[in-house]
């Protein structure tokens, strides 16, 4: 990457300003001060607070679905207010084939036990897993699989229609077998 | 000094492990940085600026053998894939002396004993060139930056999980009880074919035995599994029948004469 | 889902949809398909693509810092290529760990040949491939794609999502043709 000195000896045109708050407030972690973005594009404060201001403006009168705002002291791209109802919906139908470890480690072992009792998983993480399950019913990653012929007949579980078609299974052969992955750590 | 040797110098020093291409460029390669036979052996068609459809095939062996000593000599671990295009060289430089059929006609095909390397060589380049567009690719990207995390992302962390990542956990939890397993294996389970001679000793010396009674000396879960298979196997192959006098009753093992006939073959 | 049928009387304005989909595009925690987009609005999926098209074109036109794009099938909110320098001296990070030479033909084999095994990529590349397979299966840059029916049933690999995202493309079919690096080749 060539140093560009000599673009920097020419100073930012304003619109560039703005560009620039634009992109480190969408990148960042939290709200980001004036003084943050000051600093990181060797700009005064003056510069950046009318850059930010200007931005702010622009949001507003095109309408758009987000605003700047001021919010802990730093400024943050957010969604605008009157929108909140249709975020939340789409918030909510995410589609979620996302796990926590706890849960991803419970299907684990239903998806190489199978069919198999609330207890034994109990036995092979060694950690309750009652919410996992649910999580999982939830999602409809595993289904009951009828009791087992032991004490207290305890339900087992086993891996659904949706879990091959989540994981592009087509069916249980497909899933991965140690030795499918010993080839791979050789 | 080999040809080959004298084009290559290196700096035993400093970089070990670095050789300089000849022909005054720039080129530096690392030895063993080829991704693979492949490729060693087109940077040395394209060092010896040979035709890639009339390689010369000799001279090219010959710079590949000595590479590969070079590797040796230098503790570079020469993987396998190296030594077997190194024998397919070897081999197609044998094909190529001997002399042709002569009552082939010149309207015959004659099969270039170079044809299957050289149609490797240019398939494989033509991925090695979309690899070149794919870092490309790549590099453009790292110039793109997406938003930070906000309100509505989900916190706990969750993993867009693939079959792959079923496996590996799977492993993991295994792995994490194998002080279990083995403290498990301490406790000196009883084989199936321990538990089938105890069975077999027990019934032969009384002609017959009470299933309750063989099942409660049973210790632990897996050993009682041990025995139920054991008293099924029994039942098979040695001639023993269950008994039960009442519904829900002990069940009696008892020996009789002639073991069962075996069903079909 | 409740059917908000009383504001549904009236219908959205253009502009109004504009604001909705940068709304969604930005709190999508990934590229969002148009068919999603017109989902949860409950609009068809012509009207959302004109939207989108018109808020990338607004996004142009005014030389923001951040750009609409097309990747993986989806939109994406991202920052403008120009301004990487600046962005990535405030989050302090270095360009990620490039792969490996070994690692980028492996999957520039996977990525023109899918579904395709490990012996096949073997017979390519000539040397074996485990490890950078392995490699780009942790880095999430390909998945497993079921078994061959073949000897052993191998297990056969493709390009995942997270490919088409860190390589920037719309879909495979953006990809050069394999046949175009011939003449590169000779």
């Amino acid at each position: 990457m060539d140093s560009n000195l000599d673009e920097k000896m020419a100073p930012r045109t304003p619109s560039e300003l703005v560009a620039l708050a634009e992109a480190l407030i969408f990148v960042a972690d939290e709200p980001i001060t004036t003084k943050l973005i000051a600093d990181v594009l060797e700009e005064d404060r003056e510069s950046i607070d009318a850059a930010v201001e200007e931005l702010k403006r622009e949001y507003e009168s095109r309408e758009s679905g987000l605003q700047i705002r001021e919010i802990a002291g730093g400024w943050q791209l957010a969604t605008r207010t009157e929108l909140h109802e249709q975020v939340r919906r789409f918030l909510k139908t995410r589609p979620s084939a996302k796990l926590s470890l706890a849960s991803l480690e419970t299907l684990a072992v239903i998806a190489y036990k199978q069919p198999v009792t609330v207890p034994e998983i109990l036995e092979i993480r060694g950690v309750q897993s009652a919410s996992a399950i649910k999580t999982l019913l939830d999602k409809r990653l595993i289904v009951a699989k009828g009791r087992k012929e032991a004490v207290g007949r305890p339900m087992q579980y086993g891996t659904s229609k949706d879990f091959l078609i989540q994981f592009g299974l087509k069916d249980l052969s497909e899933l991965p077998s140690i030795e499918d992955f010993e080839d791979l750590v050789q | 000094m080999s040809e080959l040797q004298e084009q290559f110098s290196f700096d035993f020093h400093t970089e070990r492990a670095q050789i300089v291409g000849g022909g005054g460029d720039d080129l530096k390669i690392k030895i063993g940085d080829f991704a693979g036979p492949l490729e060693l052996l087109l940077f040395l068609i394209r060092q010896d600026q040979a035709n890639i459809f009339d390689i010369p095939i000799a001279r090219i062996t010959e710079k590949y053998l000595e590479y590969i000593r070079l590797m040796k000599r230098l503790d570079i671990s020469v993987a396998a894939d190296f030594l077997v295009m190194a024998a397919t060289l070897i081999e197609v430089k044998s094909k190529m002396l001997l002399p042709r059929d002569p009552t082939a006609s010149d309207e015959e095909e004659f099969e270039d004993p170079r044809q299957e390397l050289v149609d490797r060589l240019l398939e494989y380049e033509k991925f090695k060139s979309a690899a070149g567009m794919l870092y490309e690719r790549s590099t453009v990207e790292q110039a793109i930056f997406t938003r930070g995390p906000i309100e509505s992302d989900d916190n706990n962390a969750e993993i867009d999980a693939s079959v792959f990542d079923i496996l590996t956990v799977f492993q993991k939890i295994v792995a994490r009880h194998v002080d279990e397993i083995k403290l498990e294996i301490h406790r000196e389970e009883i084989s199936l074919a321990d538990m089938l001679r105890a069975l077999k000793k027990r019934i032969l010396e009384t002609g017959e035995l009470s299933l309750l009674a063989f099942f409660e000396e049973m210790h632990t879960r897996r050993e009682l599994v041990t025995a139920f298979i054991a008293v099924l196997e029994i039942v098979r192959t040695e001639g023993v029948k269950l008994l039960q006098s009442k519904t829900f009753g002990d069940i009696i093992l008892k020996k009789v004469s002639e073991p069962p006939a075996v069903a079909g073959g």
